[in-house]
């Protein structure tokens, strides 16, 4: 254990751990690679991670600035065409979890990345879906993450990017999805589970030193709390060790300074 | 059949006003030199299409040359927003654009089914997503076996797709390794398809079943090397990530921007590309 | 995840009378050596599928193992017709056979929207062919963009899939190289599959994008050398053409074939595959 | 020019001439695949073959046994999965000529390869369509080869497998084909074209020494000829040389003495 992480890497270590040695999960960019590869580094080192550029298997030693980076390939146990990919791979229903950010998330797990404001006229052009509508409607199951913020986490998002549990219930069945949707949720306070029923997320996990005031100031909507509320268990040495690593290596390997002259 | 042309003549006799044109790559292979080219010689109201349209597409539309995107990713991998598109669809500089937005799953199928000769692509789609309330062309059709509901989206024909691909031999097969996109199918759906290699050899020396386009499928090919910088090419050199990262700066300013395309795309030659990725050579 | 295990344990553990059943394979790679163990270990009521049913369908059939065939093309390669298939549909010996008769781009078609999770395959078919007359699940859907008339075909989803292939790495990852027919869509879409391989190695050692079954999509994994006899293996045997000239003769022959059968195929064991193809590995 | 030669040699050569160098030929097996082949070796080094088992641009030294001989692949340019043939490449509409056998074909070009007899009772299952339907309908234009005999060459086929001219006329367009349809068929005595308007098998050329007797006598409707019917012109020496080495080496390749023992 140890007391010395940021909440950023709470986050990430604590969605890591939620991944298995047999999962097939397909991975988004940013916070979910992240926590893929660490879960691949320390308590999964058979995980099955996917990127939507077709990598199949793949096992990169330092985390891909897109989703196409060429360690990705080079790693893989085969690369497909994106073609392929969706269909036998992702629509066939091999992927397990599907791991998604959000630059907009509502209670019931819908997902914008689209546009903030009105899609005609938006205040913001995010960069829209790419995968993600159907990561969510085909994958087993959907793990998010995302920091939380007042502008993130909100009470209605402004376009249904990739679709969570709707108005919650069965709304899933109601368009005849046969996976479970989003399934759980982390971010930079707590560990968020859907209600059985009502699919609304609910916390059951806070991280160490969070309080439920700190999770309510950082959520757009009243947030409900599970009657436990567990401590999240803080990192160990070895999983903040391997984040720690795994980001300096990044970091050397993205940052070497260009020599192109091409944006001098 | 395929012709070995300068990227030059390639542009020039197979692109015209008001094309649709696919740019296609997938992080990897990205035709940069290619779109150069095409901005130099100042083609109007393209319709373009990408399944990730990046940097290039950030640059066409800051230039004012296109009318319509199709997409359904516009990011800078790895960075963040493109700043001219946002511009364009925010503020319309330098004018109005058209988007027809989807999802990859839609965007990859739609290639394949133009790859395929098909009018339509069918798939399991967009289930919830309102995507399908903004764009008149996700519509669906029934399985006449179990009545579920499936997406239906156009087939993709563009009249030309550029891409860059690793090398050619000398009768004009042309070989494609490492991420493979959707580059296959955005060639085999075009009416016509300009490729930019590394090099061209005698032998491909490759296996069985690589993915290779035959020359009879091929309009034009242009050798051009580093012609995917900043993007890379799998056995040739690395990306170039930090050049991604600079780009955001200069695309966040009108001004600053049109200096850069003035001084590095309408006035340098085709040829600059070689220079551009000498230094990423050595580790790729 | 796949299992390493003998072809008797496999077939055992993942048949059961009544299955629906594909042994895939396009002239090469046939799994002659999984059907024979099939056929030994005496199931009933199968309903087996393939695009092109050869020698071992004449062989599952003509011991009265199959309640049912689907199929593109039902030939001895190379040499003709299939006796045994022929003794059924025109004579029920040993008993009636129901057929689902397709056109190979259907049955492709159904295979790939079986590994895409889809209910139907759709394409461009059958246009003015009879056998939409003759088989109820030809049906069309209707291009919703274009009004053009598609057809369409339930999607391919076989209980087991077996296939052969040339080698698996220690993890279970499996290469297939060479023709690759509908293998990989075949293994994918069925509930199980269940794999014969030449080899086990350390390293598949091939390229990116080589065709690459992972070891998740994989029930159980059999090295039987020579399992593809008297078909071949690109790599490790050449096929054994006279051998197919000969079958026609045994097949023509209701006892002739029992006694083959009782032969080659009741009495000997999987081990003996490996004896055929010993002569035939020099050229390869 | 030789005078030595039998009806079939005629047969393939004059199918071989057919072709031309920049087709992408759909190659069936038997007649079509040896007359392909000649042309490939004589007159059209750079047509490109393809098999319907996934080799494009193939080049074998013997003609294959099947259409999934090893030969094949190794002497391709690519070898693709058969899914991706039939789409892209067939159904894509990459092919220029499909070259197709039949075992019962009428003067419109119609191909039975299925049953003789009915379909629910057959006197004769025959192997079945395999690719020729959407051959048929996809390639540019189709050329037949068979030889004739009353048997084959019927004014009723007993089962349509691939539709050539239908009924005649513009049946094609009607049922939405925007491809010829069959443009050529060379039998071992004569060279046919569909008339321009009704679609009919027209004899435009008889081979060497045959008549129109000839020609009327091994096929099963009251044939057509064209008013000035030409001599077709006798194999020259190279053709002769090319098809007979080209039999001669595929002959010695497929009959290599099996010793695997399981046939003994």
């Amino acid at each position: 254990m140890s007391n010395d992480f940021t909440p950023d890497e709470m986050m990430t270590i604590a969605a890591s751990r939620a991944l298995k040695n047999d999962d097939v999960c397909f991975v988004g960019i940013g916070a979910p690679s992240a926590a893929c590869n660490v879960a691949r580094l320390t308590h999964a080192p058979e995980i099955t991670l996917i990127y939507e550029s077709g990598t199949i298997g793949t096992a990169p030693s330092v985390l891909p600035l897109s989703i196409g980076d060429g360690e990705l390939c080079e790693t893989a146990v085969s690369t497909v065409a994106v073609p392929e990919m969706f269909r036998y791979w992702l629509q066939g229903g091999r992927v397990t979890i599907g791991f998604l950010g959000a630059a907009q998330l509502d209670k019931f797990g819908n997902i914008n990345t689209t546009v903030i404001g009105d899609y005609d006229r938006p205040k913001i052009r995010l960069p829209g879906g790419g995968g993600a509508p159907e990561i969510a409607s085909s994958s087993g199951e959907i793990y998010i993450t995302m920091k939380q913020t007042l502008r993130g986490m909100v009470d209605k998002i402004d376009f249904v990017t990739s679709f969570g549990h709707g108005t919650g219930g069965d709304d899933r069945q109601k368009l005849g999805m046969t996976t479970l949707g989003p399934t759980l949720l982390i971010t930079d306070l707590a560990v968020w589970r859907p209600d059985p029923v009502t699919k609304e997320f609910t916390v059951v996990s806070m991280h160490p030193g969070v309080t439920k005031d700190n999770v309510q100031a950082t959520c757009g909507w009243t947030v409900k709390f599970a009657d436990n509320v567990e401590v999240t268990p803080a990192p160990s040495v070895l999983e903040l060790k391997t984040l720690r690593d795994l980001k300096a290596r990044t970091k050397a390997a993205h940052e070497a300074p260009s020599a192109s002259g091409a944006n001098a | 059949m395929a012709k070995f042309l300068s990227i030059r003549d390639a542009v020039a006799n197979n692109l015209k006003h008001g094309d649709s044109v696919a740019f296609e790559g997938f992080t990897h292979l990205i035709p940069h030199a290619a779109a150069h080219e095409v901005i130099r010689q100042g083609f109007k109201d393209l319709t373009v299409m990408r399944m990730t349209p990046d940097i290039i597409y950030d640059q066409l539309i800051g230039m004012g040359m296109v009318k319509k995107m199709i997409f359904s990713f516009a990011g800078n991998p790895g960075v963040g927003l493109l700043r001219r598109v946002r511009d364009a669809v925010e503020n319309q500089w330098p004018h109005a654009l058209e988007v027809e937005e989807h999802s990859h799953a839609a965007m990859a199928n739609a290639y394949e089914a133009g790859a395929a000769g098909l009018p339509c692509a069918v798939f399991r789609g967009y289930l919830g997503a309102e995507l399908a309330k903004v764009n008149a062309n996700i519509k669906s059709i029934i399985c006449p076996f179990t009545g579920e509901k499936l997406a239906a989206v156009p087939a993709l024909r563009p009249d030309v797709t550029f891409i860059h691909a690793q090398k050619a031999d000398r009768k004009g097969n042309v070989l494609i390794e490492g991420i493979l996109g959707v580059q296959k199918e955005a060639v085999l759906a075009a009416k016509r398809a300009v490729i930019t290699v590394e090099e061209v050899v005698d032998d491909l020396d490759t296996h069985t079943n690589a993915c290779i386009l035959p020359h009879w499928t091929i309009a034009a090919i242009c050798v051009v090397p580093g012609g995917a910088h900043p993007s890379y090419a799998s056995g040739y050199y690395d990306r170039d990530n930090v050049n991604y990262i600079e780009w955001d700066a200069i695309a966040a300013d009108r001004e600053k921007f049109l200096a850069w395309m003035d001084k590095h795309v309408l006035k340098a030659p085709p040829e600059i590309f070689a220079e551009r990725v000498r230094h990423l050579r050595a580790s790729a």
